[in-house]
C-alpha cells in the first residue's frame, strides 16, 4: 500500500465534480441521473479509503458504503420510475420541460 | 515434492528456479508464471468448449434417435474442428446502422463473462486458480457481466428481433438471478465460508444435496434460465423471433456467442459439482495424484448432461408463464428453503454429524411434499376454472 | 489479499484478449466483399421498416425494478450467512425479519397485479 | 513508482475519462456504458483497498443491476430524445464554472490537511474483513438498526417505484 491517501481523494473531488457538471448541464432526466450516479461513487470512494487508511478494524466506513449501495438502488429505482411516468403523460423527458409542480 | 503429487505447484516452483536464476525480480517472475498458468487455464477451457461442441451435437443427436457427427475422425470428434475452421473463413459481416464499437465488443465480453468465471473453479485439491474469499459473489459479478454482453448485442444490432431478443433474454437472466442467489446462500451458510474452495473442503463426510435437495434443484432450474436454454429459451425462440439477440452475427462473432454458450452451460455444471456434489472430492480418491480432476470433470459432464437433458426434452415455455414461474413460486420458495436451512442449521449445530445431516434432509423432504400438494390443490382449482370459462373444444371439420 | 485481487486482475485481462486473437485470426483470413444488401438488417426477407425502435412493455422495466431491489437485498444477506455460525441465534432471526420486509415488497407488487404479463 | 502506483493511476485515467464521456457523450446508451466502465473502476480502486466485498458488490449491484436499469429506462423512453437536438443545456458553461470551483474548493480544502499524505498500515494477518462486515452488520452492538433500516427503505423505494412506473394514463 504505498498509495497516499490524497490520491484517492482527489480522485474521488474530480469524479464528484465531473457528476456534478453532468447534473448542472445535461437536459434529459436520466443523463441528470447518471451524473448522480456519478458524485453517489465518488462519495463512496472515499468512504472506502477512510475505512482502509484509518483503522481497518474498524468496519464503520465499509457498512456506510453498503448503506450508500442501498440509498443509490433505492433513489434509481424511484428516480427512473418517475422518468419514465413522466415520459408515459407527456412525452418528454426534458427536465426543464417537466414543470408540473412550477405553480 | 515429487511431480506427481502435485504438478502444477511443481512446475511452477522449477520454473521459478529457472527465471530468478537468470536474474529476473522475484515478483516479476511470479507474474510471468501467473499469467503462464492462467493462459494454459484458458486454453484448457477453450479446448474444453471445442470438444462440448461435438459432445453437444452427439448427444442431441442421440435423444433425437439420430447418430449425429460421424463422419470427420473416429465418432466424428474432429467435426468441431471443421465448424471453427469454417467459421473463420466465414466473412464477417456488420449491419448498416450497427453501432460498430458495441456491436465488435458485445461477443468478446459474452465469452470473455464466461473465461472469468474459471478464475475461481477448483479443478482438483491443488489445481485452482484463485481461492478467492468473495468467490461466490465474484460468480454472481460475472454473471452481471454475461448480461450487460447480451444487451449490448441486443442494441448494437439495429435489428428489432435482436433488441426483443435481447429485453426477454435480460428480463429473464435478472429474473432467475434471484433465486440463484439464494441457493448460493445456502452453501454459504452450511459451510460459513464464500470461497468454492472451503465449500468444496467443507464437505468433507456429507454432501450440501444431502444437506440440501431443494437448494440444489432452485439453482439447477434457475442456472437453465440463466443460460437462457429451453426449456427458457426464449430469446432465441426460432420461430418468433428467429434467433434473438445474436440474429446479426455472422462468422467467428457468432462462434464467439456459441462457444460461450457451450461454455457457461459446463460451467454451471462444475459449478453444480463444486457447491453440491463436493467437488473433486470422491470418498477419499482425490488423494491419488489426477484422480480429484477427473471426479471433478466426470460431476460437471454429469451436471452438463442433465442441463441438455432437461433441454431435448422440455418444450419452450411462453414468456408470461416464465416469470410468473419465477416471481410467484420459485422466488418465495428459495427464500423459504433458505430461511429453513438457516434456522435447522443454527439450532441442529450441535448434534453429531449423522443426526444433523438427516434431521435436515427429513425437513426438505416435509417441505417438498407440502410445496407439491399446495401445487397440486393450486393447479386442479385453475384447471376448473379454465374448464368452466373456454367452451368445449370444436372438432375439426376435415384434414 | 491483494495478491488475490492481483490475479484477478491478470486473468481479466488474459481472459479479454483470448476471446479477440479468432476475431483478429478471421479478420485477416476471411474475404471482405460489402454490399448494401448484404448488409441491410434482417427481418424475414422483407424490407426493413423504420428504425430498431419499437415500444417495449413498460413491464420489462417492472421486472427490472423488482430485481434490482431483490438484488441489493440479497447481497446484504451474504455478511449475514458469513457471520451466522459465529452469534448467537438472535442473528438469524434478524435475517428472517430482513428477508420478511422483502417478502413483504413481492405481495404488495404481487397483490398489484404488477407481476401479471398483460 | 511501485506497481501498485501504476495499477492505481491507470484506473484513475478509466474513472475519470469514463466519467467524463458519460456527461458528454450524445447517445444515452452510450453514456450508460460509459458510466458502466467507470464503475469498474471504482470496483478496481476496492480491490486495491482491500474491500474485495465491496469490489464484488459494486459489480453485481451497480452494472449487474443499476446500469441494466438505466439502459432499460433509456430504451423506453427512447422515441422523443433521440439524440438529435442539444443534449446540454444553452447555459451549460455556467454549470462547467460551477463544477470547477467546487473542485478548487475541496482540493484547497485537503491540500491544507496535515495526514493527507499517509500510507496505509497493514491489515492484521488473521483479520478478514468480510467475516468483521458481516459481524458489524448484523452483531446487535453495532450496525443491526442500519441493516433493517436499508431493507425497509428499499421496500419503501420498491413499493413507490412500482407504484409510480405503474400507474396509466388519466
Amino acid at each position: 500500500m504505498s498509495i497516499p491517501l490524497s490520491w484517492y481523494l482527489i480522485l474521488s473531488a474530480v469524479l464528484f465534480s465531473v457528476g456534478l457538471f453532468g447534473v448542472l448541464s445535461r437536459r434529459n432526466a436520466i443523463a441528470i441521473l447518471l451524473g448522480i450516479e456519478l458524485m453517489l461513487n465518488a462519495v463512496n470512494i472515499n468512504l472506502v479509503s477512510f475505512w482502509r487508511y484509518q483503522d481497518p478494524v474498524q468496519m464503520t466506513g465499509q457498512v456506510f458504503a453498503i448503506i450508500v449501495f442501498a440509498v443509490a438502488a433505492a433513489e434509481v429505482a424511484v428516480g427512473l420510475a418517475l422518468i419514465i411516468s413522466v415520459y408515459r403523460r407527456r412525452n418528454t423527458v426534458v427536465a426543464d420541460d417537466i414543470d408540473l409542480m412550477k405553480w | 515434492m515429487t511431480f506427481w503429487s502435485d504438478p502444477i505447484n511443481f512446475i511452477a516452483e522449477w520454473l521459478r528456479g529457472i527465471l530468478t536464476g537468470w536474474g529476473m525480480a522475484l515478483d516479476w517472475a511470479n507474474v510471468l508464471i501467473a499469467s503462464l498458468g492462467i493462459i494454459s487455464l484458458i486454453l484448457f477451457s477453450m479446448m474444453l468448449a471445442i470438444f462440448l461442441v461435438w459432445v453437444e451435437r452427439k448427444v442431441v443427436a442421440r435423444f433425437q434417435d439420430r447418430v449425429g457427427p460421424n463422419r470427420i475422425g473416429p465418432y466424428g470428434l474432429f467435426q468441431p474442428f471443421a465448424d471453427i475452421i469454417k467459421l473463420i473463413i466465414k466473412e464477417d459481416i456488420t449491419p448498416t446502422g450497427a453501432d460498430k464499437v458495441v456491436y465488435n465488443l458485445a461477443p468478446v465480453l459474452a465469452l470473455a463473462s464466461v473465461i472469468f468465471l474459471w478464475a475461481i473453479l477448483p479443478l482438483a485439491s491443488n489445481i485452482y486458480g484463485v481461492d478467492l474469499n468473495v468467490a461466490i459473489l465474484y460468480l454472481v459479478a460475472t454473471g452481471a457481466l454475461g448480461t450487460l454482453a447480451i444487451i449490448m448485442g441486443g442494441w448494437a444490432s439495429n435489428n428489432k428481433y435482436a433488441l426483443i431478443g435481447a429485453f426477454r433474454m435480460v428480463a429473464t437472466m435478472i429474473s432467475y438471478e434471484i433465486p440463484m442467489v439464494v441457493a448460493l446462500l445456502i452453501p454459504t451458510i452450511l459451510s460459513g465460508t464464500m470461497s468454492v474452495r472451503g465449500i468444496v473442503e467443507a464437505q468433507d463426510p456429507i454432501w450440501y444435496f444431502i444437506l440440501s435437495p431443494l437448494g440444489a434443484l432452485v439453482f439447477l432450474i434457475s442456472s437453465i434460465a440463466e443460460l437462457g436454454r429451453a426449456p427458457f429459451d426464449l430469446n432465441e425462440a426460432e420461430s418468433e423471433i428467429v434467433a434473438g439477440f445474436h440474429i446479426e452475427y455472422t462468422g467467428m462473432k457468432f462462434g464467439l456467442f456459441y462457444a460461450g454458450e457451450l461454455l457457461h452451460a459446463f460451467t454451471f455444471g462444475g459449478l453444480m459439482a463444486i457447491l453440491f456434489f463436493g467437488g473433486y472430492r470422491f470418498f477419499g480418491l482425490e488423494q491419488y495424484p489426477l484422480v480429484g480432476f477427473l471426479v471433478f470433470l466426470a460431476k460437471a459432464m454429469f451436471g452438463y448432461w442433465v442441463i441438455m437433458w432437461v433441454k431435448y426434452t422440455m418444450p419452450r415455455i411462453r414468456i408470461d408463464h416464465m416469470l410468473a414461474f419465477n416471481w410467484k413460486f420459485l422466488t418465495p420458495f428459495a427464500f423459504f428453503v433458505l430461511v429453513v436451512t438457516a434456522v435447522l442449521n443454527k439450532v441442529l449445530s450441535g448434534l453429531d454429524t449423522w443426526l444433523f445431516a438427516s434431521l435436515i434432509f427429513g425437513a426438505n423432504l416435509i417441505i417438498a411434499w407440502i410445496t407439491i400438494e399446495i401445487l397440486r390443490v393450486y393447479s386442479r382449482r385453475e384447471r376448473r376454472l379454465a374448464e368452466g370459462n373456454i367452451p368445449a373444444p370444436v372438432p375439426p371439420a376435415h384434414h | 489479499m491483494q495478491n488475490e485481487w492481483l490475479y484477478i486482475g491478470l486473468f481479466l485481462v488474459i481472459g479479454i484478449i483470448v476471446p479477440i486473437v479468432p476475431l483478429i485470426l478471421s479478420r485477416i483470413v476471411a474475404p471482405r466483399k460489402p454490399n448494401p444488401i448484404k448488409q441491410s438488417t434482417y427481418e424475414c426477407g422483407i424490407e426493413t421498416v423504420g428504425e430498431n425502435w419499437v415500444q417495449f412493455k413498460a413491464q420489462y422495466y417492472i421486472y427490472a425494478l423488482v430485481f434490482l431491489v431483490f438484488d441489493v437485498e440479497t447481497v446484504f444477506l451474504f455478511p449475514w450467512a458469513l457471520a451466522m455460525n459465529q452469534l448467537p441465534l438472535f442473528v438469524v432471526v434478524e435475517g428472517i425479519v430482513f428477508i420478511l420486509i422483502l417478502m413483504v415488497g413481492l405481495v404488495f407488487v404481487w397483490r398489484k397485479g404488477m407481476l401479471e404479463w398483460v | 513508482m511501485t506497481p501498485v502506483q501504476i495499477v492505481f493511476l491507470l484506473t484513475a485515467a478509466l474513472i475519470i475519462g469514463s466519467a467524463v464521456m458519460v456527461v458528454v457523450s450524445r447517445n444515452l446508451v452510450h453514456a450508460a456504458l460509459w458510466l458502466v466502465a467507470t464503475l469498474f473502476g471504482v470496483a478496481i480502486l476496492y480491490a486495491i483497498l482491500d474491500a474485495g466485498f465491496l469490489a464484488v458488490v459494486q459489480v453485481v449491484v451497480y452494472i449487474g443491476a443499476i446500469a441494466i436499469l438505466f439502459i432499460f429506462a433509456v430504451m423506453l423512453t427512447r422515441k422523443e430524445m433521440r439524440d438529435r437536438g442539444p443534449q446540454h443545456r444553452k447555459d451549460w458553461w455556467i454549470a462547467a464554472m460551477i463544477g470547477l470551483l467546487v473542485l478548487a474548493g475541496l482540493v484547497s480544502v485537503l491540500v491544507g490537511q496535515p495526514e493527507i499524505n499517509r500510507i496505509a498500515g497493514p491489515i492484521p494477518p488473521d483479520f478478514d474483513p468480510v467475516l468483521a462486515l458481516g459481524h458489524a452488520l448484523v452483531s446487535p452492538d453495532a450496525y443491526v438498526l442500519p441493516f433493517e433500516v436499508a431493507s425497509i427503505l428499499l421496500l419503501a423505494a420498491l413499493v413507490g417505484a412500482v407504484y409510480i412506473a405503474a400507474s396509466r394514463k388519466p
